[in-house]
C-alpha cells in the first residue's frame, strides 16, 4: 500500500530552548537520530501529541541544516500548552512537509531582500534568512527589521545579535513596542519604524507577524513605493489535514495548507477578505 | 388560513408604518407551498413581497428573539400557542428582554409535516389545500386526499396548548376543544420490557447523524457555548464514533433541558432522520409531573423550575422504580 | 453448567461517588473498623453528592463501570444544608430516564450514608456489588473503543 | 440489455452477498439509508433519496485512521489501514442514483488528488458501483442543471426498475465481472421498456420547477463580487448553524481529525465536520469566521465558485435536493442560486 501522508512519523525532542516567556524552540529528530524529512524555507509540518491533538507549525530551522529540524512554538492553546510542558527526550509525531515555500530559488535569487517580522512571526522567516545566509552569494543586500512587545519577547535574539549582524552586506534593525530598562535600541512599532528607515523600494519584501502589523506595514511599504507583486507574507488558519482535503483552511479558491502559507500580496488581493 | 395571513400582514404593516416596532419576525415564502422559512421584515415592501402564514409554518420563532430583541427598537413576533411557552421560558432565563418584544399571538389549527405527506407516497407537490380534516394535495402525478391527523407534525398531534403571553391576538377560527393524552407514547414505552425499550432506542438513535439540528433549534438549548462543543468538557465530539456517544448526546441533552423543556416539539420536527426525540423530553416531563406535581415549563415567565427546588419529602431515587414514577 | 461458572467469575467494576463529609468518612470508618467491602468498588470523593453531574455517571459507564452508586449525607444533614435535596431530584429523574432508555435499573443506586455508618457503608457496597454481579457486564451503556485491546 | 424479475431481486442480493459485501438502501426505523445487506433486511430501491448519501461508503462519518501505543516516553504508530483489494474483500454499492454517482466523481477529485487519500482509495478501488435510473423524480430534484441525466446514470453497471423487472447493463470491466457472477439469474431483454421509461421520466424532468436554474453568474471571475453580495445576510438569517445540510449532502467532504484515549493507547480517527459549525475555523487565537453569515456563505461559495475554479468548472453540487428537503428552516442552495445565480432565474 502506498504511503499515507496523514500517518505521521515519530520524532524525538533532543533540545528545548526557552526563547521568550511564552516561546520555546524544540529541536526534533527521528527515532534513528536523523532528520525526519527534507523541506524548503517557509514550509510547515504537523506536530502532534497523541491524545492531545495535532497542530501545524512552520519549520523554523533552515533546510541547509542536515541534522535536525526546529519549531519555535508560542504557548497559546491546548496542544502548545502540553508541548511546552514536555522535556528533552519526549516523543511527538511529525508529518510533512506541507505547503508552498518562499521562492528562494526563483524570484528571490539575485535580489536585495527585506525581511520584516513581528513577535513569533520570526519563526518562518528564520528558516529563509538562514537559507539565504548559507547561499549568501546568490542574493544581494539583506535587511532585517524585527520588532516585539519587549526585549524579552524577541525570539532568537542570540542568533540575531551574534551571527546575523556580522554577515556581510546585511543590516539588522531591532525595535520594541515600549521603552524598557536595559534596552538602548529603537523603540516603536514595526510599521512606523519601517517608514522611518526609508527603505529602498526595489527590494523584495517578506512580511510575517500579527495581522494588524502586516496590514499597517504593508501600507507603509506601499507609501515608500514598494510593488505589491514583490511583497510576500504567510497566512495562518485552522488546519487539520495539511493537504487541502479537510476543507478547514479554505479561503476563496485557495487552501492555505496547500497553496500557502506563503502568498504574494497580489495573490491575497484576489482572495476574499476572510483570513 | 388565507384570511389569517391577510390580517397578520395588515397588522404587521401597521406596526412597522407607525414606527411602533422596528422589525417583524415571521415566515417568508419559500420555493414551494410547503417550505416557508423564518425571517425578519424591516419594511412594508419586504412584508408584501415575502410574508406568508400557512399550514407549514411550524417553525418556532421564539429562539430568534435572543438575537433579534437585542437590536435597536422593538421587535414584533408572531407566536403560535406552543411558541409562547418557549418565549416565556426564555424570558425567565433572561435570554430575552420582554420589554423589547411585541408579541402577536396567532391562531394555529395544527401544522402539517411535508415529510409525513411524502411518506404517504405523494411527490412533486404543487399545491396543498386543507378543508376540515381533508388535506387535498395536488401533484404533477395527480390529486390525492390525505387525512389531516395522519400528516400533522408530531408536536401538533397531541397539542392542547393555549397562548400564555400576548400583546394582541389574531384568532379568526377557534380551535375545537379536545381530550388527548400526550404521554400515550411514553406510557407505551414504559410498558415494554427493558430489553424491548433498549432495542427501540438503539434502533432509533443509531440513525442519529449528530447534525445538532435538535440542539440548535431547541429554545431551551440557549447556552452560548454548548458542553458538546467545549473541548475542556471531555465529551466534545463532532460525530458519534461509538454507539455510546449516540446515547450520551441525547441523554445529556434531554437532561439539560429537563424542567425547562416546554414540549414545543421542534427537536422532532427538524430531525433529518425523524428520530422521535420528543419522547425523550416527555419522559422527563411525565416523571416530574408524577413525582413533584404537575408542572408546565413556560406557563410563567418567572419562578423556579422543578430541578432548582425541592421538598423534604421527595421520592427516593431507588423508589422511583417501585412504580412511583409510572 | 459452564455458563453458571462463567457468571460467577465476573467481578463488576463499581464506581461509587461519595460525599466528602458523610459517605467518604463512612467508608473510612468501615475501613478502620475492619469491615470489608469489595476491592472492585472505586470510590471517587466529591465535595457534595450534589457535585455529581449526570454526565459523571455516564462517563463512569463509558469508561467501563458496570454499576454506579452515589452516596451522600442523609437528607437534612447536608454539610451545605440543601445540596443532597437537589441530588435526590436529579438522580431520581436520571435513573428513571436511564431505565426508560433500556439501561438495567439495577446498575444505578443512591444511598444516604452518614459518617457514623461504617457498617452500613460496607453492607450497602456488598449488596450493590452482588446485585450488579448477578446482572453481568454492562453492555448497554459502554464505549467499545475504551475497552479495545483488553 | 439483461433483466431480472422484481420478485427475484432477493436472490440477486444473496448471490452477490455470497462473495462480496453489499451496500444497498435499507429501511430502518422508518428511514432509508445505505447499509450492509443481509437476509431479512427491508431493501427499498424505490426510495428516491436516502437520508444520508452513499458517500458514507467511501468516506464514512467516522473512521479510525491509526493507533498510537505509548510506553513511557515512546510512541508507536500503528497503521490500521486495510487494502481491501489485496485482501480479496470486495464490495458492491447498489442502487446509486445519477446525482449521487456524480457526487462520487466530485469526491474523487478531492480524495484521489495528490497526495492520494488511501483510506478513501482503498474503499473506492474495492467497490463496484451499480447505479439505478430515476423514474419518479420529485420537485426538489435539479440534477439536470448540472448536466446529469437521471434516466441513464453511469457506473460499473446501470440498472432501471419498473413494476416488473430490474433491467441491467454493464458498462465497465468491473461491471462485466459482476454480471458474470450473477448471470444465471439474468435473462435477455428490456431495451424497449428502458427506452420507454427514459422518455417518460424526461417528460417529468422537463416539468420540474428547478430544472432550468441559471448558474451563469457562478464563474471564478465573479468570485469577489459574489462574496461581497449583500444578500448573504438576508439568506442566512434563519440559519441555525446545524450540520444537517452538510451531513446529508453527497459532496460535502470536510472532516475533522480527533484523538480518543482508550485504556490501551490512543485512537486517531476522522469524522465528518461542517463548515456551518461555529468552531470549524476556531484557532487558539481567533476565528476567521465569526458570524453564521460567513459560515453560510462559505458553504455555498465553496460549492458554486471555489470548488469549480479549482476543478475545471465542475460544480460541487449535483442537484440531489437533499438540503432542500432536510434543512430545518428551509434554507437551501436553490435559494442561493436563485438569488445570486443569474438573470434567467426569475
Amino acid at each position: 500500500m502506498i504511503n499515507e501522508t496523514l500517518i505521521p512519523k515519530v520524532g524525538v525532542i533532543t533540545d528545548i530552548r526557552k526563547d521568550t516567556p511564552d516561546v520555546k524552540t524544540f529541536r526534533v529528530v527521528g527515532t534513528d537520530g536523523k532528520k525526519l524529512f527534507q523541506h524548503m524555507p517557509g514550509q510547515c509540518a504537523m506536530v502532534s501529541i497523541p491524545g492531545v491533538g495535532e497542530c501545524m507549525f512552520s519549520i523554523t530551522s533552515s533546510p541547509t541544516n542536515e541534522e535536525f529540524m526546529e519549531f519555535s512554538i508560542k504557548k497559546c492553546g491546548c496542544v502548545t500548552e502540553v508541548l511546552h510542558a514536555l522535556e528533552v527526550g519526549a516523543q511527538v509525531t511529525v508529518r510533512g512537509p506541507y505547503g508552498k515555500n518562499f521562492p528562494v530559488e526563483e524570484d528571490f535569487k539575485g535580489k536585495d531582500l527585506l525581511f520584516i517580522a513581528g513577535g513569533i512571526g520570526l519563526a518562518p522567516l528564520r528558516s529563509v534568512i538562514n537559507y539565504v545566509r548559507h547561499y549568501r552569494a546568490n542574493y544581494g543586500k539583506v535587511v532585517i527589521v524585527y520588532g516585539a512587545r519587549s526585549k524579552d519577547d524577541l525570539v532568537d535574539i542570540d542568533e540575531i545579535q551574534n551571527e546575523w549582524v556580522n554577515e556581510p552586506n546585511t543590516e539588522v534593525y531591532l525595535t520594541i513596542d515600549r521603552p524598557q530598562d536595559g534596552w538602548d535600541g529603537h523603540v516603536g512599532f514595526v510599521p512606523a519604524y519601517v517608514k522611518e528607515l526609508g527603505l529602498d523600494p526595489n527590494m523584495t519584501a517578506v512580511l510575517c507577524g500579527p495581522p494588524i502589523m502586516i496590514k499597517f506595514t504593508l501600507q507603509g511599504l506601499l507609501e515608500l513605493g514598494f510593488d505589491k507583486s514583490r511583497v510576500y507574507t504567510t497566512l495562518e488558519l485552522r488546519m487539520k489535514c495539511g493537504v487541502g482535503k479537510c476543507g478547514r483552511c479554505n479561503v476563496g479558491d485557495k487552501f492555505v495548507c496547500k497553496d500557502g502559507p506563503v502568498f504574494r500580496m497580489t495573490e491575497l488581493d484576489e482572495l476574499p477578505d476572510e483570513y | 388560513m388565507k384570511d389569517v395571513e391577510l390580517k397578520m400582514l395588515e397588522r404587521a404593516k401597521a406596526l412597522l408604518q407607525s414606527g411602533e416596532v422596528a422589525r417583524v419576525i415571521g415566515w417568508k415564502k419559500g420555493e414551494f407551498c410547503y417550505d416557508p422559512a423564518p425571517a425578519s421584515f424591516e419594511s412594508v415592501e419586504e412584508m408584501e413581497n415575502g410574508f406568508v402564514y400557512n399550514w407549514f409554518c411550524g417553525a418556532n420563532l421564539s429562539k430568534y428573539l435572543i438575537q433579534m430583541a437585542k437590536k435597536e427598537g422593538k421587535t414584533a413576533v408572531f407566536l403560535k400557542p406552543c411558541d409562547t411557552y418557549s418565549f416565556n421560558q426564555l424570558v425567565k432565563e433572561h435570554r430575552i428582554n420582554r420589554e423589547n418584544v411585541y408579541v402577536i399571538a396567532v391562531e394555529c389549527l395544527a401544522k402539517l409535516d411535508v415529510e409525513k405527506m411524502k411518506a404517504k407516497g405523494v411527490s412533486f407537490i404543487t399545491d396543498v389545500e386543507v378543508v376540515d380534516k381533508d388535506v387535498k394535495v395536488t401533484t404533477a402525478y395527480g390529486v390525492e386526499t390525505l387525512y389531516k391527523p395522519d400528516v400533522v407534525l408530531s408536536k401538533c398531534a397531541v397539542c392542547t396548548k393555549t397562548h400564555q403571553v400576548k400583546d394582541e391576538e389574531i384568532i379568526l377560527h377557534e380551535r375545537p376543544e379536545r381530550e388527548v393524552n400526550r404521554f400515550e407514547e411514553v406510557e407505551k414505552l414504559e410498558a415494554m420490557t427493558e430489553d424491548e425499550r433498549f432495542a427501540f432506542w438503539r434502533e432509533q438513535l443509531s440513525k442519529c447523524i449528530r447534525c445538532n439540528a435538535c440542539r440548535n433549534v431547541c429554545p431551551a438549548c440557549s447556552c452560548v457555548k454548548c458542553v458538546f462543543d467545549n473541548p475542556a468538557s471531555g465529551i466534545a465530539a463532532k460525530a458519534n464514533d461509538d454507539k455510546f456517544e449516540e446515547q450520551l448526546f441525547h441523554i445529556i441533552r434531554a437532561f439539560h433541558v429537563s424542567g425547562r423543556c416546554t414540549d414545543c416539539g421542534e427537536c422532532s420536527r427538524v430531525c433529518p432522520q425523524n428520530i422521535p426525540l420528543h419522547l425523550l423530553n416527555r419522559k422527563f416531563i411525565k416523571d416530574i409531573d408524577t413525582l413533584y406535581g404537575e408542572y408546565q415549563a413556560g406557563e410563567e415567565s418567572e419562578g423556579k423550575t422543578p430541578l432548582t427546588t425541592y421538598t423534604e419529602g421527595d421520592t427516593e431515587p431507588n423508589d422511583v422504580f417501585n412504580g412511583e414514577a409510572k | 453448567m459452564q455458563e453458571v461458572t462463567e457468571k460467577k467469575e465476573f467481578t463488576p467494576t463499581i464506581v461509587a461517588f461519595c460525599c466528602n463529609w458523610c459517605s467518604y468518612a463512612g467508608a473510612d470508618l468501615a475501613g478502620s473498623s475492619r469491615l470489608t467491602y469489595p476491592a472492585n468498588v472505586k470510590i471517587i470523593r466529591v465535595p457534595c453528592s450534589c457535585r455529581v453531574n449526570p454526565m459523571f455517571v455516564l462517563k463512569a459507564f463509558q469508561q467501563g463501570a458496570d454499576g454506579v452508586i452515589l452516596c451522600g449525607c442523609h437528607p437534612g444533614d447536608c454539610h451545605y444544608v440543601t445540596g443532597n435535596y437537589y441530588t435526590r431530584r436529579r438522580m431520581a429523574l436520571l435513573y428513571s430516564f436511564l431505565n426508560y432508555m433500556g439501561i438495567e435499573k439495577e446498575r444505578t443506586r443512591l444511598e444516604w450514608v452518614s459518617a457514623a455508618e461504617g457498617a452500613r457503608f460496607s453492607a450497602v457496597m456488598n449488596d450493590f456489588v452482588k446485585q450488579v454481579a448477578e446482572l453481568g457486564e454492562n453492555k448497554r451503556l459502554t464505549d467499545l473503543r475504551v475497552k479495545e485491546g483488553e | 440489455m439483461l433483466k431480472i424479475a422484481k420478485e427475484r431481486l432477493n436472490e440477486l442480493y444473496a448471490k452477490i452477498n455470497e462473495s462480496m459485501g453489499l451496500f444497498i438502501p435499507v429501511k430502518k426505523a422508518g428511514e432509508v439509508n445505505y447499509a450492509v445487506w443481509s437476509e431479512g433486511k427491508e431493501v427499498s430501491l424505490e426510495t428516491l433519496k436516502t437520508v444520508k448519501s452513499p458517500k458514507n461508503m467511501f468516506f464514512p462519518q467516522t473512521e479510525n485512521m491509526m493507533k498510537f501505543k505509548q510506553e513511557g516516553k515512546n510512541i508507536e504508530v500503528v497503521d490500521v489501514r486495510r487494502d481491501y483489494v489485496e485482501e480479496g474483500k470486495l464490495f458492491v454499492l447498489f442502487g446509486v442514483k445519477a446525482c449521487d454517482y456524480k457526487a462520487i466523481e466530485v469526491l474523487d477529485k478531492v480524495f484521489l488528488a495528490e497526495p492520494i487519500d488511501t483510506y478513501y482509495q482503498n474503499r473506492r478501488n474495492a467497490t463496484t458501483i451499480v447505479t439505478l435510473a430515476c423514474s419518479r423524480p420529485e420537485e426538489s430534484c435539479f440534477c439536470r442543471v448540472f448536466d446529469i441525466d437521471a434516466t441513464a446514470p453511469q457506473g460499473d453497471v446501470t440498472t432501471w426498475l419498473d413494476n416488473e423487472y430490474l433491467y441491467w447493463q454493464a458498462n465497465t470491466e468491473k461491471g462485466e465481472a459482476l454480471t458474470a457472477l450473477v448471470k444465471d439469474l439474468l435473462e435477455e431483454g428490456g431495451e424497449k421498456e428502458v427506452e420507454a421509461q427514459k422518455e417518460a421520466t424526461k417528460v417529468i424532468i422537463d416539468k420540474l420547477p428547478f430544472s432550468n436554474l441559471d448558474l451563469s453568474k457562478f464563474q471564478p471571475e465573479n468570485l469577489n463580487e459574489l462574496f461581497e453580495a449583500k444578500e448573504w445576510e438576508e439568506m442566512s438569517e434563519a440559519c441555525l448553524g446545524c450540520g444537517t445540510c452538510t451531513f446529508v449532502c453527497p459532496t460535502c467532504q470536510c472532516f475533522d481529525i480527533r484523538d480518543f484515549k482508550t485504556h490501551e493507547g490512543v485512537i486517531r480517527y476522522r469524522c465528518w465536520d461542517s463548515c456551518m459549525y461555529s468552531d470549524f475555523t476556531l484557532m487558539a487565537h481567533g476565528n476567521s469566521r465569526t458570524t453564521q453569515m460567513q459560515r453560510f456563505r462559505q458553504r455555498f461559495m465553496h460549492k458554486l465558485v471555489y470548488y469549480p475554479s479549482q476543478n475545471d468548472g465542475l460544480y460541487s453540487c449535483v442537484g440531489c435536493g437533499r438540503c432542500v428537503n432536510k434543512c430545518p428552516q428551509n434554507l437551501n442552495i436553490v435559494k442561493v442560486i436563485k438569488t445570486l445565480g443569474g438573470k434567467d432565474n426569475d
